[in-house]
Order: C-alpha cells, then sequence, then structure tokens
C-alpha cells in the first residue's frame, strides 16, 4: 500500500517550476502580508491581486482555474468571521429573526465580512499555488536559506519523508480495527466509547513506540555513514537572472496593489 | 476525508497584520529558547528522534475513534508531545508539524502562524507537560488523570487563545466566539483526553523508561509546573467568565493589564484595518513617500542583480 | 499487458456449498489507478487456494474488497449473503482478514486483548469473549502467550498471533495476506503445519511459489488487475511461459 | 543450546589480503541479554560470504559491530585497521552497512541527498560528491532516479538505493542485512544479478537459502550468539543435522 495522497506538487514543465524557490516562498509571503494590509473594500487593489493569481497560475501551466478549485478548504473557516455581519455599527440593511433573537446586517458589517473572506480567499490560493510548483525538499532549501533555525528545517524534512511511511502505517491499523469491526448475528456491534477511544488511545501508543524505535534504527544508520551530529548539505540552488527579475517585478506588483488600495 | 482540518487552523486573511505579528514575536522568542535548550541537553541523536515525533504526531491526528451520529473524535497531539519529549522537544515537534500542514496543506495561513504555533503547539505542551510534571512520583491512577485533564485543558487554552485573536483583530465578536469555540472544543477536548490517557498509559505498560521520569532537575521542574498551574488557572478563571458575561471579560482583562484602559470596542486597536501610519496627515505622506523609494531601490538592486547573474 | 492463458480455465471437481463468489468486481483507487478491471472467481467449502502475481497486481486490493474495507463495482457474495453496506458487519465476522505485516494486525497491548477485540466488537458476552480467546490462541498452539505484551514477541510469533485475532470470530473464510514475508525457515514451517491444520476454507497471497506447491491444490494467478489463470496447482507451476510472463519463477 | 560442528571448521584455500577479521567479539544488550559469545572469523579480499540463522541468532548484532554502532568485548580489524575509537570515521568509510528495511536507511527527501549523505559526511569536495553519487547510482542501475523523491519508490528501487547510499562511500567491505526480504521475485532476481556484478567483498545476513546456494561460495551459520558452522556453502547445505539443529532448510 502506498499513500501518496500527500503530494501536492505537479510536475510540470513552466517559468514558475523553474524559478528558485526562495523566490517564490519570499514573494508568497510579501503578497499574503500585502493582503492583510489592504483595508477593507479595496477592490480595486482585491481585483489586481486577483489578477495576479491568475497570471500566476497561467504562467505554472496549471490552468487559469488550478487554484480556484483549489481554495474551498478555507471556506468553513468563515463560520468563525460571520459575526462581524451584526456587530459592527452602521446602516442596517436587513433584520431576521431566528428564534428569540433579531439580527440586523449592516452595510459596514457586510463589509468587513465580505473583505475578510476576499483576503483569506486570495492568500490561500497563493499558498496552494506555491506547493503545486515547488517541491516540498526545495521549498525545506528556500526555508534554511531564509535563515529559519537548521534545527527546524531538518525536523520538517524528516517530517516530510516519514510522513509518508507513518501515515502508511497509521491507514494499515485503522484498516485491521476496520476489519475486525463485525457483529455477531443479532447483537449490535461496537463497544462504548469509552472502549472505542481505549483501542485507538492504544493505537496511537503503538504508533509511538514503533516511531520511537524507527528513530533509533535511522540514527544507526545516519552514524554508519559518517554522522556525527551535523549536517551537512550540497546546495542545489543558484540565483539566476529571471529569479531577479521575477523578484522585481512582484514586489513592483505588490507595491502597485498597496498604492491602489489606498487611492 | 482523509485528513481533517481542525478549527483551530486559522486561514491567512482572519487575523490582522499586528496581532498576527505579536503572536509571531511570541513564537519566536519561546522557540529561541527551545531551540538552545534543546541543543544544550540533548544529543545528536535528537535529531532523528524529533524528526520522526514530528512524522509520529501527524499520523497520529489521524488515529480517530467513533463517537456518535457520524462524527468522531481524534486528537492534536501537544500534550502528549510535551509528556514523551519533555517541553521544549515537544515545542520543536509540534511546531514542525503545524509548519507542514501550513505549507502543504494549506491548512492554517502562513502570516499566521505564528498564531497557530502559540495556540496549538506552545501552549498545548506548556500545559501538558507543566501539569504532568506537578504529579510525578504519585501513582499511575493520580498520573493518568492528571494527564487526562491536561490534555483537556491544552485543547480549551487553544481555543480560548484563537478566540482572543479572532476578536482582537475583528473578525469575530467576543461574546459570540468564546462560548462557541469554547463549547465545540469542551468536546473535541474529551476526546484528546481519552486518547493521550490511552496512548500514555499503552507506554506506561510497555517501555515505562521513554517517560524518563527523572530526566529532569528539581527546579526546572518546578518551573514547568508553575508554568503549566498558571496558564491552566487562566483558562479556568476566564472563560466562564467570557462565556456568561463578556463585559466581565474586558473587565478582567484590564485589570490583568492586557490591554489599555478606555477603549471603547477592542477591536479598534487598529481602527478599520488600516495601518495608523497611513492615515490623512503630512507625516504619512512622507512615511509613504519614504516606503516607496525602498521599494524602488529594492526592484533597482534586484534587477542590477539579475543582469549580473548568468542565466 | 498482462497475457490471458484461456486455456488454463479451470472447473473444480465438486462443490459442497460455495464460501465466496465474486462477480465481475472492479475498483479504482481514488487517484484514478485502476487497481480490479473485472475479477470473477468462486470458492467452495473447504478450498485452500493460493493467489499469486507480481508486485503491484492487486492481490491486496482484492482482499481488501472481500470483507468490505474496500468497494468496487461488482457482486461479492460470501456462504450466500451479498455483500452490501447493511450486512457489513455480519460479512465482517465470517471473512478474517490477515495482513501482510503482523504489526498492522497488533494494535493493542496485549496478546489477550488484541485477539479478544473482534470478538468484543460483536458484542458478545464476556464468558463468550473468554472461551473464544482461549480457542483462538489454543487452535495457533500459543497459550501460554495470553498476558504477554505484543509488542515484545518475535516475527514469527506476532504472525501466529494475528492469525488467532481473526480466529477469535470463528470466521467461514481466512484470507491471508502473504504470511510467510520475514519469516525464518524454522517459522514458515511450523506456519505451514499450521495452515494445513486449520480446517477453514482460505484464500493466501503469497510470493513464496515454495508454499504454494507444498499447500495448495488451487492456484489463481493475477496481473494488472486481472486473473490470468485459475487452475490446479500442479498444472499452473508447470506453465514456464505464463510464470516468466507475470514475474514469477517456478520453486 | 546450539549444537557445535567442529568438523565443518574451515581454512579457505587462498587469501591474497584480509579484509575482515573479528577475533571473540563478545556483547551483552543493555537489558542483560547476551546476544554474542565469541565470534571468531575472518573475510579475505573478494569473498561473498552468507551469514545465515534463525531469528534472534544474533546476526543484525554482529553486523552492527563491524562498523561500530555497537561495541562489545573483542578486537576487530578492517584492511588490517584496528577498530577503536579514534579510527571509527575511517573504518565506517570502509564498511558499508545496508539495513533490511530502507526505510530506515533512506532518510532523506530525495535520492541524491541520500547517496551524497555518506561523501558529504567524509568531507570531500563538491564536485567529488556528485562524481561518487553519479557512479553509485550508475552502479545499482538507477541514474535515472537521482532527483525522485524517495518516498515513491517501490520497495525494490528503495532496496537498491540504499545500495547506492554505502557503495558511494566507496566501502572495502559490503555488509548487507536480509536484502531479499520483503522482494517479489522478479525483483529479487535483479537484486541477485546486482550482487553478483558488485566486485566487492560481502557479507550478506539472509533466511533465503536458495540465494546462499546461488549466490554464495562461503556460508557461516549462527544460532545463539555463536558461530556453529563456517565452510564452502555446498558443504554446509549437505549436512541435514547441521541445518535442522539451527532452524534451517536446504532449499
Ligand atoms: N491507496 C492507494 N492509492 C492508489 N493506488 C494504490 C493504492 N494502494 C495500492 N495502489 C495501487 O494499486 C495497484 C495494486 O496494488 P496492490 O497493493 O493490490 O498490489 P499487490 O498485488 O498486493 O502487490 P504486492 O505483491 O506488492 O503486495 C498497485 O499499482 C498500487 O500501486
Ligand atoms: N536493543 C536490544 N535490546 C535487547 N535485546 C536485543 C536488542 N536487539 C536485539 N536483542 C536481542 O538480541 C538477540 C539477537 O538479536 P539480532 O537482532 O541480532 O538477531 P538476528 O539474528 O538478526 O535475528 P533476525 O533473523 O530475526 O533478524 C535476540 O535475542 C534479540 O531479542
Ligand atoms: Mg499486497
Ligand atoms: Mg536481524
Amino acid at each position: 500500500m502506498h499513500f501518496d495522497a500527500f503530494d501536492r506538487y505537479h510536475e510540470k514543465e513552466s517559468i514558475l517550476h523553474r524559478l528558485d524557490p526562495r523566490v517564490k516562498v519570499v514573494v508568497t509571503v510579501l503578497f499574503i502580508v500585502s493582503n492583510a494590509l489592504l483595508p477593507d473594500g479595496a477592490w480595486l487593489a482585491f481585483a489586481l491581486a486577483w489578477m495576479f493569481v491568475l497570471a500566476s497560475n497561467l504562467l505554472s501551466k496549471l490552468g487559469l482555474g488550478y487554484t480556484f478549485k483549489r481554495s474551498i478548504i478555507a471556506l468553513p473557516f468563515a463560520l468563525i468571521a460571520i459575526t462581524v455581519l451584526f456587530s459592527i455599527p452602521g446602516n442596517p440593511l436587513t433584520t431576521f429573526r431566528l428564534f428569540v433573537w433579531d439580527f440586523t446586517i449592516t452595510d459596514a458589517g457586510l463589509l468587513r465580512f465580505v473583505s475578510i473572506l476576499i483576503r483569506a480567499w486570495l492568500s490561500v490560493q497563493m499558498a496552494i499555488l506555491l506547493v503545486a510548483v515547488t517541491r516540498f525538499p526545495d521549498l525545506v532549501h528556500a526555508l534554511e536559506h531564509l535563515r529559519v533555525p537548521a534545527i527546524l528545517t531538518t525536523i520538517i524534512a524528516f517530517l516530510y519523508r516519514y510522513l509518508f511511511v507513518l501515515t502508511d502505517e497509521v491507514f494499515r491499523l485503522l484498516r485491521a480495527r476496520q476489519a475486525r469491526s463485525a457483529a455477531a448475528p443479532g447483537s449490535r456491534s461496537g463497544g462504548g466509547v469509552v472502549w472505542r477511544a481505549k483501542v485507538a488511545g492504544n493505537m496511537a501508543g503503538q504508533l509511538f513506540l514503533r516511531s520511537y524505535e524507527r528513530s533509533d534504527r535511522i540514527y544507526n544508520a545516519m552514524v554508519a555513514r559518517g554522522y556525527v551530529g551535523h549536517l551537512y548539505t550540497l546546495n542545489p540552488h543558484e540565483m539566476k537572472s529571471g529569479d531577479y527579475y521575477a523578484t522585481a517585478f512582484a514586489i513592483a506588483a505588490i507595491f502597485l496593489m498597496q498604492v491602489l488600495g489606498r487611492l | 476525508m482523509l485528513y481533517a482540518p481542525t478549527p483551530l487552523h486559522i486561514p491567512d486573511g482572519f487575523l490582522n497584520l499586528i496581532v498576527s505579528l505579536i503572536c509571531w514575536a511570541i513564537t519566536i522568542v519561546t522557540l529561541g529558547f527551545a531551540i538552545s535548550k534543546t541543543n544544550k541537553a540533548l544529543g545528536e541523536k535528537q535529531i532523528p528522534l524529533m524528526g520522526v515525533m514530528a512524522a509520529f504526531i501527524f499520523a497520529a491526528q489521524m488515529i480517530n475513534f467513533p463517537v456518535a451520529g457520524g462524527t468522531s473524535g481524534h486528537m492534536l497531539g501537544g500534550a502528549l508531545a510535551a509528556i514523551v519529549l519533555g517541553p521544549w522537544a515537544g515545542m520543536l515537534v509540534m511546531t514542525a508539524v503545524i509548519a507542514v500542514q501550513a505549507l502543504l496543506f494549506q491548512d492554517g495561513g502562513l502570516l499566521v502562524m505564528g498564531a497557530n504555533i502559540l495556540n496549538m503547539g506552545l501552549v498545548t505542551a506548556a500545559i501538558g507537560y507543566g501539569l504532568y510534571r506537578s504529579v510525578i512520583g504519585q501513582s499511575k491512577g493520580v498520573k493518568l488523570g492528571m494527564i487526562g485533564f491536561a490534555a483537556w485543558l491544552s485543547v480549551m487554552a487553544g481555543a480560548l487563545l484563537t478566540s482572543l485573536q479572532l476578536w482582537l483583530s475583528g473578525t469575530s465578536q467576543l461574546e459570540i466566539v468564546i462560548p462557541a469555540m469554547m463549547g465545540v472544543h469542551a468536546l473535541i477536548g474529551i476526546g484528546e483526553a481519552l486518547i493521550t490517557v490511552f496512548a500514555v498509559g499503552f507506554i506506561m505498560q510497555t517501555r515505562p523508561d521513554l517517560l524518563g521520569e527523572g530526566s529532569e532537575s528539581a527546579k526546572a521542574s518546578r518551573n514547568w509546573v508553575y508554568v503549566g498551574g498558571i496558564v491552566a488557572l487562566l483558562v479556568v478563571l476566564i472563560s466562564p467568565f467570557a462565556s456568561g458575561d463578556p463585559d466581565g471579560l474586558e473587565r478582567v482583562a484590564i485589570d490583568m493589564g492586557f490591554i489599555g484602559t478606555g477603549l471603547d470596542a477592542p477591536y479598534e486597536i487598529i481602527p478599520d484595518y488600516t495601518v495608523p501610519f497611513l492615515g490623512e496627515t503630512a507625516l504619512s505622506t512622507i512615511v509613504a513617500g519614504v516606503i516607496g523609494a525602498i521599494v524602488v531601490g529594492a526592484i533597482i538592486v534586484l534587477v542590477g542583480r539579475g543582469m549580473k547573474a548568468k542565466s | 499487458m498482462p497475457v490471458t492463458h484461456l486455456n488454463s480455465s479451470f472447473a473444480p471437481p465438486e462443490c459442497d456449498g460455495e464460501v465466496l463468489s465474486v462477480n465481475d468486481l472492479q475498483f479504482a483507487y481514488p487517484d484514478g489507478h485502476v487497481a480490479l478491471k473485472g475479477i470473477s472467481f468462486t470458492l467452495c467449502q473447504g478450498d485452500k487456494v493460493a493467489l499469486v502475481g507480481p508486485n503491484g497486481a492487486g492481490k491486496s486490493t482484492l482482499m481488501l474488497h472481500l470483507n468490505g474495507i474496500l468497494n468496487g463495482h461488482g457482486m461479492i457474495d460470501v456462504a450466500g449473503k451479498r455483500l452490501t453496506r447493511d450486512n457489513l458487519p455480519a460479512i465482517r465476522a465470517m471473512v478474517g482478514l490477515v495482513f501482510q505485516n503482523p504489526d498492522d494486525q497488533l494494535f493493542s497491548p496485549t496478546v489477550f486483548e488484541d485477539v479478544a477485540f473482534g470478538p468484543l466488537h460483536m458484542g458478545l458476552s464476556e464468558p463468550e469473549v473468554r472461551a473464544r480467546v482461549d480457542s483462538a490462541l489454543e487452535a495457533v498452539r500459543m497459550s501460554a502467550y495470553r498476558d504477554r505484551l505484543s509488542h515484545h514477541l518475535s516475527v514469527g510469533e506476532k504472525k501466529r498471533i494475528a492469525i488467532a485475532t481473526v480466529l477469535s470470530m470463528n470466521p467461514s473464510l481466512l484470507v491471508l495476506d502473504e504470511p510467510s514475508a520475514g519469516l525464518d525457515p524454522r517459522a514458515r514451517r511450523t506456519l505451514i503445519h499450521l495452515l494445513r491444520d486449520l480446517p477453514i476454507t482460505m484464500l493466501v497471497s503469497t510470493h513464496d511459489m515454495k508454499l504454494v506447491e507444498e499447500l495448495f491444490p488451487r492456484t489463481i494467478v493475477m496481473d494488472e488487475g486481472q486473473i490470468v489463470a485459475d487452475g490446479p496447482t500442479c498444472d499452473i507451476l508447470e506453465d514456464e511461459a505464463l510464470l516468466s510472463a507475470h514475474g514469477l519463477e517456478k520453486p
């Protein structure tokens, strides 16, 4: 059994795929920060940001709607923001009654709500695109170059590698449980909630032990190849002229959004 | 669903810049401590151990159990990570997990990652470890009971912090978000508590040596008990105020110096979601001009480098 | 492309009660990979059948269908009962599935708890559960291991406990995925004796052609999601062309 | 008690340069379990030797000693160099150890990084590292996999990359722990050809007696922490009493 469902990278030949991962990380973060800075109702800037996302989609050769389709992931969280519809003072738009309470939607509330959603939606699309055009190990290298402490990037690299091994293991455990979740004729299947939680807890404990012992074996494998507490890597990336131009262009575009948003 | 996003992973866009940056600042300082502590205290063996443990926490979050009506319980793992690895390593492991969830699955944003790490990684580990340390040397039953309470409370604390951040950002209304989040997470926390208790019980039964009870000095241990206890106390004190009487929370918050006094609505710390220095004053025009110049300068430098680099 | 050998189709001599019948089973994984392309076969009461084929042939995928963990298109009947969502729990009580890696099967801290999981989940009474556990451990000759921690057992011991975990459910059909992998010759020999002596219908996937030759009168060969041969083991092991076309070897 | 068969002690015909010599090696795990009880043997330049024995015999424990991951009492010399704390790095560059499970060995996200790990830690220059990686991948015929992600590979492919990770260190001695476990017949065959063609001294532990017969002129039998026989494979495989006393079987 092979669990590759977690890979978000999409193999393609495109300018964005070839761009240095550092550039992609920096531009994505700048874009998300810029979104957070845009005032409510900066429609022109939102539109420009959206164009930026669409253009990136096109450049990535993944298709214009690629990130759009996957961006619904942030939507459920919108429930949390729904209260701003009623709570911000402004001109009432409509009032409706739910059970015993009256709710009044104000224009300022609506503006805030829509703006929050747009910001989230634009940001999440950019993040989706980042991992679709950058292989995860390259992303980790970029973080290393951007001065994220080595201990964290190393943990992340191991996490990524063993994510697949251990989730495979979890799925096989879950499967084993499922396979024996039977019912005798005429009786209700399954024990109480606490018993079921105990089974899940035992699985977690079992998985912990195996992970722990695996880490021992990995350590042995590392030592066998000369590891003495320090990790060395080759730098596989080099900034080319195109990378600098792309960064310059993206910064200009993001600055333009900020200016437009405040006009 | 292979991978169920929990309501604690805040996406980008739901916290404003200032709150995001404050959370990042707290997170970075804490992580800085954690890194220097782990670098000092632990051998070379710790690198693969923490990496695989991070993968373990990630995978363990997928172990669920049917509760009722098609819903299922699963766990966050912050308390478990801290109990089995110690607080600092536990925090680093949780940070890696949250970072990968955000980077790879967009479960939680990038700019708000500082907040997410704070809520789900740092506070949960501190509470989990602190409360667990307070019962070291007691009987197994007492230990497991306290572990369950700690796990439950760690989820509640995460939910409380998330609610406060959303409120400070002007995204949610306090008197709605707190009862909603705390209510939901009181239930989620029970799942967390059960799985954590049974998982630690399993380890106590099979490899008690891994729980390393004697590993820390008495003083460090006592400090963690204080940290855990204080955070726990805060959560217990704040949540009923918050859910029952929002004005009460404001009073508590102000008394404790949480926020400056005299604010009409607390989320107007950053009025209207704009950054203060870009108002309609002469000063802001100058600032805007300077920023513009910096941006243009950066672009020129980059283009210059681009011409120099070989293509 | 799998080469289908029609001449080796095979009519079982006599069949006193069908235990399993699979009809035109098709399945694609969520990522679009078509793993089963129309599988049909039947198992009779008491049959012991080997399922062989190269890595990725779809053997494990097929086995996961037999007690409804995966569900593709097509029909599966176990002891005359159609496999549907409604009688899934009943089917699971009849089909005992043992995974390749015993570590996947054993998730509880002690042997007893693991063997008791199935019966407990079936809602049996406590004395009944204890009786089932005892007789299952007896059958794999591991009664002395009742209270041991699963974690500390050797691979061969784990394998036997894994079989006990499904025997305790009194299955009518035992489905084993690569039972001999990773065993030393002695443990493998013990396993062979154990399987030979168990009076249950079984379908066993394996890469161990020697095991196939020794233990199973009938063999099904799968490749690329299809059954490419089904017949008496002796005939199949003689067919060099068939074996080499599907990455197999004569023992 | 292991039965020691002194008559099968064995003087190698000729030896042009000892690559490995182990003398009275003893080891106990921290929990007190004595896993090695005085092991002595030598390997000559170009020898390909099988190490067999039942589960728990101490094969893996012995292998972990050969490049100093564990250290018991006794003497180990690799190419004339005594294994001590001081020349551990030099010894590790000479002894390439491949673990049974390739998932334990391939800990980097990409194939390139994994194969480069050893040379990088030896402090080689960047062009040298790249050249080593290329020739190691060439040797296991996996050059096309350089930039692949490790977790996407099949078991057979992972196994080959695991061998490449130590070949890149130009070892004088290759130590493989159960290389054929879990491979299907085709992948197993490919591995056999690969091992046959590698011109390096190797010590290989395995449960696969057929592999022993096909590939190794000399066999060492271990049981309960001792060497109970060491001699030409053909002699050992004929000695029924020896084999059955140590849970082994003729292929
Ligand atoms: N979860 C999954 N998602 C997508 N494809 C899968 C998944 N599991 C298996 N596959 C693919 O389905 C095919 C059949 O896999 P299966 O595990 O049934 O093979 P198998 O015959 O059991 O092989 P092996 O002998 O290696 O165990 C393979 O090509 C495999 O890559
Ligand atoms: N970390 C450990 N602590 C204590 N005992 C151990 C440890 N690892 C192995 N042992 C014990 O040492 C003995 C030798 O183990 P070893 O792994 O070397 O056997 P092996 O010959 O490789 O067996 P297999 O064929 O199953 O791989 C066994 O009895 C085993 O239980
Ligand atoms: Mg399979
Ligand atoms: Mg071994």
